[in-house]
């Protein structure tokens, strides 16, 4: 009988088990991977917008409050979204013939909205409430980071689930007092979170709810 | 089966073990058409109404797709993003109003709640009432002024109604005509009487197809008067209810009534020296009243009259002459002078109402428990007869224009009427109507009708109480108001209902205060001062004594339980609520009791052909146990041609049989057998408890020497029967009780639920199936003789067991237990299985087939309640406790750093029923009203014994039978 | 081809009755030469019958490609399940199709530890079956999801969620289950092929047949050492097998013995689902065997004998079945528990299906008792037929069981009936056809018989000492 | 090993010497009386197992068993760990009112992921053992070596044999009545 595969053959068998093993683990690494990033999340894309606005320029420079133009976000689930009356209350004095700015005054001018898009934008069976979370010592920068230094606006978190629960679980590891939750740049001052955490959770009586119907209904 | 346990029947057929029980038992779902070859019905539940928005995110993990987000050019003060508003506003049907609070998101009415304010409401609503805000929202509304059908514009009719009116007006008027359905609204009184006054020669003419003829008659045959009568169910010992169904019907102040009525059981459950009120109903046709009566007395609608006679002549003079029940009854209400009441129904003739009102002074009843007040109507006339006048006048060529204002007579007029061959004969003929009815189709002119949502106007409640109409949202197809065509005829056409309403309250308050006393008015719904007084009637004078019952097969025309006189039938939520008494969907049906169908030869779902006086109909045969022998039930408001997707072709035209001089009963029908196996969808098929006794009761003199009689011992599992350790609920606790004594079994809470959690609609063929989606589903079963049943109403919502079996086979945790003991279900994480539904004993669990939830329909998304998700194809759902206000009230409380109080949450169903049975609350709180209704010895959990541990638990109804009466 | 071949096709294909394995004067070569010779036979030369009965599989199997699609368009509510009867022939399916696959491991595995001789010329066979078995019923978990496409929820993946299935969920169990059923009964089979693929290798005309085998094959050289390992493994799988076969239906019984509904929630059901399905495996063999034998003139090789020891496993196991039903009816009844006692009123005569109960009886326990008659054993027909009556029988137990329990269980008011639709027929025959076509090609292009394994027999026949050795 | 033979190159030549027998009780014979003779390098090849056979050739092995037998334990632990994991520790959920390690429950995946790790070493363990897969090997090389798989038993003697010398083995291997002795190309 003469040899059916020549001698290679045996070498090469066992190299297409190892490629066959490494090929499968590959896959399941590039899945991970395209699945973690940014793609997916969309975090630290930058969304265009019909307006560049720049919280940047009207945090960090002008040291506007968050809640000038974001007014329902301390009593309702809706943080709110600025009406386009507010933006001109200062710009119908200052940058009044800004290029940029004409969708605002066009917008103003005709009564139709602005149209913004969401960058923060969770899916319709999630049900998150901007108030309670302010209430009970959670920052804005907790979720949305230094929006101040955002010349356009970016996620710098995924908001997946296992990221919303990781703090439901541990809330002592990013509460702050009150009266920082709308303080972009606050940093945990000595001393640090580990003992003032522990501490605000039971002066503000913050619940570790991770039930589903906390946010899904 | 224990001795004791009241004898409990699966059906009419199994009880005889007729051949046809077999049939019956392989047609538990006459129509099996599999919907693949049924494209019409699919296109149909595609068009329904559901209430759903897409469910546009899909799984965590995936891609969010671009969302746009749209802010205010300039935001309205007090308006917070994200938060409902609730306005007072007000319904009326048949011109009664009830007060309303109107749930608003983001300016769109989204739910309909009772006004606490409102003497009619306190916080009630019925059916009607929940499901009307779909109507709002429904795509098949008019949408535009039409002119002989084709699309025209509201100056162009303007212009020509004003021409009709001035070639009248050459005439001081004359052969010009106003239809109007029965009018409360002193506005547009007022301004209907000063264009009378300006046009003497103009005629206004009023119809209700299923109005209050008989007792606007026999209070005027009474007192001389059309008085008003109120009646004080909370005052009340004894009620003998001459056919007359005042828990839940069109009947004014029936919400009221319920509460009243209700209460007082209720509270003589707790007390064993309160007297609860007794109930006896006289009726041939099975009602809600009928079935909460302690003694129920069949008979045909014909013979209440004689009935009502013979208990007059036995109050009176005491014979033994008259029946034994007529003596007990006599007895029992002579022992009660002043705190009894007898009331006759609304479809009795008005000799009926005669006699009560004679018999209530009689017992001194009259100023204690039955009150009596000017009528509540504008301009209170005999409406048949009105009507007559104008149809008459319209044969006779006297009629050159007629406005309608609302209405379908051409559907629903009294058939001998000929309406629609008259109307034809008027040059100017102008529709009002919030849809493009059948009479609007015979019009030169369509004006699409403001909704009740988008209207400024008023009206009066059933004692008097004016409260005003405002509008939750601007008229979406830009629809007109009475007072609209009115100011139009007053060369006012420019002038806004707002101001003319507000005008008439101005003329009628010109203190300085008036802007207060209107924002008030507007914030309370109810307008301070305007109850009418009582009155003190003259003695009631009996007329001819009635008739007594004409022999020969009776025909009795209602109003449909669930979508009354047909106006509100393209209302989906509506024909998909099962009717009380069958349980039947999407259908009306011929009722006929058990003897006369087997006399006649007759069964469920034959086709039979009614005949009366020379009209023919075909409709299918339904067999109600309860109903009277040698009677016939049809009910109004089915066979719409012109009604919308949803109504259109179902359902038979009682109309058509319906003739003036019949215009409730009439006797001398005939019917013959077409065909058979006509395919019903049904909720419910089996119509007893078997040896099972998921609904206890007894009466309350048993209850109060034995409590412990709802919790037999080898029903009852203590606490410490596990093998696990419990889990302790230490924060909150949520838990429902349901009173089974207060429950009337109106459905009010299934079609509240369905407003509330977005519950789609499924469509004639899914019912059929056995797949409709009502959280809350109302368990009805029969009791006693077959003939003539007690019948038995059981909400069922989700038990939310501690030991939830739903939990313990769902492979992805889909279904779990919260922290506070909800069984939660989570929609998103659902793969659907549906082991959770084989296993919950208790088959609360809904399941989305198809895709039910409507995704196209855009008109439909606004009525969806954003604080629930929509499920989509594929996935379980079912009753949450309404989880989303429970969140919301706990997030308030935590903001103001305070703990819940007791009531401040309140579940959709619980806020809705009129009788107050369903109570909500923390079984952590000994002092919740929840825990104390617990802590009573008649309650029970059902199926306790299968170690579930349910959270919903049941009051065991307590009855209140007649000891000289009881059939034991 | 080798010159061998001429040799051997002397051999008669003639039935040597019920006492011996297989026919008189086969050596080594000869078996391997018939039963690798079916995989060499030319195409043309295939039996008209394996051509015909492929159509019409194949058919089928387009049906069922037809209901699945409309499936996915439309949703599970093409069915005829409702609430309460949320599992219809899906589930059926499942549980049947499951059971069936059930006899190849067990002949391969608990015969092979009992030493049965009679298990070598049908084991490779009833193997191959197990694998279509359990791949038809894998596909009904799947297909009867409301969100099918959401099937990988219930496997244990880490994702951004931080959620995993529920282990408590029989379904969970029956996903561990189902997928190792699968994954040893594939290995089994595969290995039992290993030496066989030498010999097609060492047989093969051509080379891309040569090269396929080969690969196949692994370099298998029968070597002394090889095969010692071989069959340590080979027992060992054997042993684990045993444990694993009758635990697989021990949780598919647990779907409905773990669940509270009256007619399910029996302590029974794990002992009575394992015979049920050895059962019903047993009259899958024999419905495919017997036609197959003849087709292919192996009557030599799967004898009387086979066909008899199969029937009178049947007749057991068909025994343990009815004692089954009988302690469920006579615990339905001792109970005393009223929705125990009434789910069997139900399904014996008060419910919509009680047909469905006595048909049931009819097949399964009183038309196999004709078994007990060693002429009815004797008459290939006769067994055939009694299989495919028990095949029908089997079927109809899990419909009463899934079904008939679901109609009726405590609230009467939810009492509900359920009406397959065409979509439901279609899926259910579909998998027949998936299953018939994939045997099909099994038996043509694959040795049907373990080769090294009849080699073995050869040489017991041929020396008896050994036969009744070891 | 003996320096002459690696001088004279014979490694080189020829893999071993194989003798071809018409049954198995030669062959096993022929084994015996190799191994009575004193050669250990050696390997018989048949188309289906046969008795003794291994013993025959002084073969030895408990690897497959072992390695079957941590296998299964480590797929049992595994089992269940990751059901009290996913419950206890991942994300306790409420689940019937059980207990968040609710034990009994687990049981079943226990098992049967005891059984498929088990299952899988059993076979990939033996295929490793076996040093599969190896489509070429010098065996092939005989002629006669196809009946290995069919009707024909081969014992071959290995050149790596200590004892192992062409001629001698040669006329050894001849006593013992083969069809045929052959050389087997390496």
């Amino acid at each position: 009988m003469a040899q059916i595969f020549p001698r290679s053959s045996n070498s090469l068998a066992k190299i297409t088990i190892v490629a066959v093993l490494l090929a499968g683990g590959g896959i399941l690494w590039a899945a991970y991977a395209l699945n973690a990033g940014s793609f997916t999340t969309g975090v630290e894309v930058a969304r265009d917008q019909n307006v560049p606005f720049s919280h940047k320029h009207h945090v960090s420079d002008d040291g506007i409050d968050c809640r000038y133009c974001h007014t329902s976000v301390e009593t309702s689930s809706f943080a709110g979204l600025p009406p386009t009356e507010t933006c001109m209350s200062c710009h119908s004095q200052i940058w009044t013939n800004a290029a940029m700015l004409e969708p605002v005054r066009e917008s103003f001018r005709s009564g139709k909205s602005l149209e913004w898009t969401r960058v923060h934008d969770l899916p319709d069976f999630v049900y998150f409430n901007h108030s309670i979370h302010v209430n009970k010592g959670i920052g804005c920068s907790t979720c949305h980071g230094r929006v101040d230094q955002m010349p356009l606006t970016f996620k710098v978190n995924t908001l997946y689930m296992q990221w919303c629960v990781g703090c439901h679980r541990n809330p002592e590891k990013y509460v702050r007092p009150r009266d920082q939750v709308f303080n972009p740049a606050y940093e945990t001052p000595a001393p640090n979170q580990d003992e003032i955490g522990p501490k605000l959770v039971a002066q503000y009586k913050i619940q570790s709810l991770t039930d589903c119907v906390t946010c899904h209904r | 089966m224990q001795k004791d346990l009241p004898q409990y029947w699966r059906s009419l057929e199994e009880l005889a073990q007729t051949a046809e029980f077999r049939a019956f038992v392989e047609d538990e779902f006459p129509n099996r058409t599999p919907d693949w070859n049924d494209a019409g019905s699919r296109r149909r539940f595609l068009t329904l109404m559901g209430a759903s928005i897409a469910l546009a995110g899909a799984s965590a993990c995936t891609v969010q797709p671009k969302e746009m987000i749209v802010p205010y050019v300039r935001q309205p003060e007090d308006y917070v993003p994200g938060k409902p508003l609730f306005y007072a506003t007000s319904a009326s049907w048949g011109g009664i109003a009830t007060g309303l609070l109107v749930e608003s998101h983001l300016g769109r009415p989204t739910k309909i709640e009772g006004n606490p304010q409102h003497p009619a409401s306190l916080g009630a609503t019925d059916a009607t009432m929940q499901a009307s805000v779909l109507t709002l929202y429904d795509p098949d509304r008019s949408q535009t002024v039409t002119q002989n059908g084709n699309i025209s514009e509201w100056g162009v009719f303007v212009t020509a109604l004003t021409a009709a009116r001035d070639s009248a007006g050459a005439r001081r008027g004359a052969g010009f005509r106003l239809l109007t359905g029965t009018v409360t609204s002193p506005t547009l009184a007022a301004q209907i009487q000063e264009f009378l006054t300006a046009f003497p020669g103009a005629k206004w003419h009023q119809y209700e197809p299923c109005g209050r003829h008989s007792a606007r008659a026999g209070a005027t045959a009474a007192f001389g008067q059309p008085l008003n009568t109120i009646y004080r169910f909370d005052r009340a010992a004894v009620i003998v209810s001459l056919d007359a169904d005042f828990l839940c019907s069109s009947m004014p102040g029936s919400l009221r009534y319920a509460r009243d009525y209700s209460a007082r059981r209720r509270a003589a459950a707790v007390n064993p020296n309160a007297h609860p009120p007794r109930l006896y109903v006289a009726e041939g046709t099975p009602s809600i009243t009928g079935g909460m009566a302690e003694h129920r007395l069949r008979m045909r609608t014909s013979e209440v009259a004689a009935f009502a006679a013979a208990l007059a002549q036995e109050l009176k003079a005491p014979s033994n002459g008259s029946s034994a029940a007529v003596r007990a009854i006599a007895k029992d209400l002579r022992a009660h002078p002043g705190e009894s009441i007898v009331i006759a129904g609304e479809h009795q003739p008005p000799g009926v109402h005669v006699l009560a009102h004679a018999i209530n002074q009689m017992l001194g009843n009259a100023g204690k428990t039955v009150l009596y007040t000017d009528s509540v109507e504008a301009n209170p006339v005999d409406e048949l007869a009105s009507l007559t006048e104008l149809v008459n006048e319209m044969r006779s060529g006297a009629v050159e224009s007629l406005l309608m204002f609302g209405g379908n007579p051409v559907y629903d007029a009294p058939a001998d009427l000929n309406f629609l061959a008259e109307l034809k004969k008027i040059t100017f003929r102008a529709h009002l109507g919030v849809y493009s009815n059948e009479t609007a189709a015979w019009c030169h002119w369509h004006i699409p009708e403001a909704h009740y949502l988008e209207t400024w106007s008023d009206a009066r409640a059933y004692d008097g109480t004016a409260s005003i109409v405002q509008p939750l949202i601007a008229p979406i197809y830009s629809g007109k108001t009475p007072h609209d065509l009115i100011n139009v005829l007053m060369n006012r056409a420019d002038r806004s209902s707002h101001d003319t309403v507000r005008d008439y309250w101005q003329r009628q308050h010109p203190a300085a205060d008036f802007n207060d006393f209107w924002q008030i008015s507007l914030h309370d719904g109810v307008i301070a001062g305007t109850t009418f007084t009582e009155k003190m009637p003259p003695a009631a004078k009996l007329s001819t004594p009635v008739a007594s019952a004409a022999s020969g097969l009776e025909i009795v025309f209602r109003p449909d339980p669930s979508i009354g006189d047909g106006a509100l039938s393209n209302n989906a939520w509506l024909q998909e609520m099962p009717k009380p008494q069958n349980k039947m969907t999407w259908d009306n049906a011929v009722w006929i009791s058990p003897k006369s169908a087997e006399h006649y030869g007759v069964t469920t779902g034959d086709v039979i052909e009614i005949a009366f006086q020379g009209r023919k109909v075909n409709g299918p045969v339904w067999i109600l146990p309860g109903h009277a022998d040698e009677s016939l039930t049809v009910h109004l408001g089915y066979g719409r041609t012109r009604a919308g997707k949803v109504a259109n072709g179902i359902g038979f035209n009682a109309y058509a049989l319906r003739v003036s001089s019949a215009v409730w009963q009439g006797s001398g029908a005939a019917f013959t057998r077409k065909s058979g196996g006509y395919p019903f969808a049904t909720t419910q098929h089996t119509q007893t408890m078997e040896e099972r006794d998921p609904f206890r009761a007894a009466t309350f003199a048993e209850y109060h020497q034995n409590p412990g009689f709802a919790n037999p011992p080898d029903k009852h599992v203590s606490p410490e029967t596990t093998l696990f350790p419990q889990w302790q609920y230490n924060h909150h606790k949520w838990g429902m009780a349901i009173d089974l004594t207060a429950c009337i079994g109106c459905h009010a809470c299934t079609i509240a639920c369905q407003s509330e959690n977005n519950i789609p609609v499924v469509g004639k063929t899914e019912v059929a199936k056995g797949r409709h989606m009502n959280w809350l589903r109302v368990d009805r079963y029969y009791q006693g003789s077959l003939d003539d049943p007690e019948t038995l109403y059981q909400p069922v919502p989700c038990m939310h067991c501690e030991n939830a079996l739903c939990e313990l086979v769902c492979p992805v945790a889909a279904t779990v237990h919260s922290a506070e003991g909800l069984n939660e279900m989570v929609y998103n994480r659902c793969v659907g299985t549906r082991y959770c539904s084989n296993n919950c004993p208790y088959k609360v669990r809904r399941f989305n087939f198809f895709l039910y939830a409507d995704w196209n329909t855009q008109s439909l998304f606004g009525v969806r309640n954003p604080d629930v998700s929509v499920r989509s194809r594929g996935v379980m759902e079912k009753c949450s406790y309404c989880v989303q206000r429970i969140n919301g009230a706990k997030i308030e409380a935590e903001k103001q750093d305070r703990p819940l109080a007791d009531g401040e949450i309140v579940t959709a169903c619980q806020q809705a029923c009129p009788a107050e049975a369903i109570v909500f609350g923390d079984l952590n709180d000994p002092n919740s009203r929840v825990a104390k209704l617990k802590r009573e010895r008649r309650n029970y959990g059902l199926l306790e014994e299968l170690n579930t541990r349910p959270r919903t638990t049941y009051l065991a109804r307590l009855r209140n039978p007649n000891p000289d009466l009881d059939k034991g | 081809m080798n010159p061998e071949d001429q040799e051997s096709s002397a051999v008669a294909t003639l039935d040597p009755g019920p006492d011996k394995v297989i026919g008189p004067g086969h050596d080594y070569g000869s078996v391997t030469d018939e039963i690798g010779g079916v995989v060499f036979m030319p195409f043309l030369k295939t039996p008209r019958q394996l051509f015909t009965g492929f159509a019409c599989a194949f058919v089928l199997v387009n049906l069922l490609m037809v209901a699945v699609t409309w499936l996915f368009v439309r949703g599970v509510g093409i069915w005829g399940i409702v609430i309460p009867v949320a599992w219809g022939f899906a589930i059926v399916n499942f549980v049947w199709w499951i059971g069936i696959g059930h006899a190849g491991t067990l002949i391969s595995a608990i015969l092979l530890l009992l030493k049965q001789d009679w298990r070598t010329s049908i084991n490779r066979f009833s193997e191959a079956m197990t694998l279509f078995a359990v791949a038809c019923a894998g596909m009904f978990p799947i297909l009867h999801l409301g969100r099918p496409w959401l099937a990988y929820w219930l496997l244990p993946y880490p994702n951004t969620m931080w959620l995993w299935p529920q282990p408590r969920s029989p379904l969970i169990w029956d996903v561990f289950a189902v997928s190792t059923y699968a994954t040893v009964s594939f290995i089994f089979w595969f290995t039992g092929l290993i030496p066989d693929f030498a010999t097609m290798r060492d047989k093969a005309g051509n080379s891309l047949a040569q090269k396929i085998f080969g690969t196949l094959a692994m370099g298998w050289r029968g070597s002394a050492k090889h095969w010692a390992r071989y069959q340590k493994a080979y027992l060992l799988l054997a042993g684990l097998s045993t444990p694993l076969v009758v635990s697989v239906h021990s949780v598919v019984s647990f779907d409905f013995a773990v669940a509270i509904l009256p007619g399910w929630h029996t302590t029974i059901f794990p002992p009575y689902f394992v015979a049920g399905a050895i059962y019903s495996g047993f009259a899958m063999v024999l419905t495919l065997a017997i036609p197959v034998r003849r087709w292919y003139h192996l009557e030599d090789l799967i004898t009387m004998r086979h066909i008899e020891c199969m029937a009178k496993v049947m007749l057991g196991t068909g025994l343990i079945v009815a004692y089954g039903y009988a302690m469920e009816a006579f615990m339905a009844w001792y109970s005393g528990g009223i929705y125990e006692r009434y789910a069997f009123v139900n399904r014996m005569w008060a419910g919509g299906y009680w047909w469905t109960y006595w048909v049931l009886i009819l097949c399964n326990i009183a038309i196999p008792q004709l078994l007990w008659s060693r002429r009815v054993r004797m008459s290939v027909p006769a067994v055939f037929m009694i299989a495919l009556v028990v095949n029908v029988g089997m079927w109809l137990e899990r419909f009463v069981i899934v079904v008939t329990s679901l109609t009726r269980d405590f609230v009467p008011s939810s009492w509900g009936m359920y009406y397959p639709t065409i979509w439901d027929w279609s899926t259910y025959l579909g998998t027949i056809g998936v299953f018939l076509s994939l045997m099909f090609l099994f038996v043509r292009g694959l040795p049907a018989i373990s080769i090294f394994e009849m080699r073995e027999v050869v040489h017991h026949e041929a020396e008896p000492v050994h036969a009744h050795g070891d | 090993m003996p320096t002459e033979t690696r001088a004279s190159g014979q490694l080189e030549r020829v893999y071993g010497l194989m003798a071809e027998f018409d049954q198995p009780e030669p062959l096993l014979e022929a084994a015996r009386r190799a191994r009575a003779e004193g050669y250990r390098n050696m390997d018989a090849y048949t188309p289906m197992p046969v008795e003794g056979l291994a013993d025959a050739i002084g073969f030895r092995t408990s690897w497959v068993e072992r390695l079957v037998f941590l296998g299964g334990v480590a797929g049992g632990t595994g089992g269940f760990m990751l059901c009290w994991w996913i419950t206890v520790i991942a994300y306790p959920h409420i689940v019937a009112g059980r207990p968040l390690n609710s034990w009994p429950a687990y049981v079943p995946i226990t098992f049967e992921s005891m059984v498929l790790i088990a299952c899988i070493t059993a076979v990939v363990g033996m295929l490793a053992l076996n040093g599969l897969p190896q489509p070429y090997h010098p065996v092939f090389n005989v002629a006669q070596f196809a009946r290995a798989s069919r009707d024909r038993f081969f014992l071959c003697i290995e050149s790596t044999d200590p004892k192992f010398d062409l001629e001698a083995t040669r006329t050894f291997l001849e006593q013992l009545q083969p069809r045929e002795v052959t050389e087997v190309e390496p």
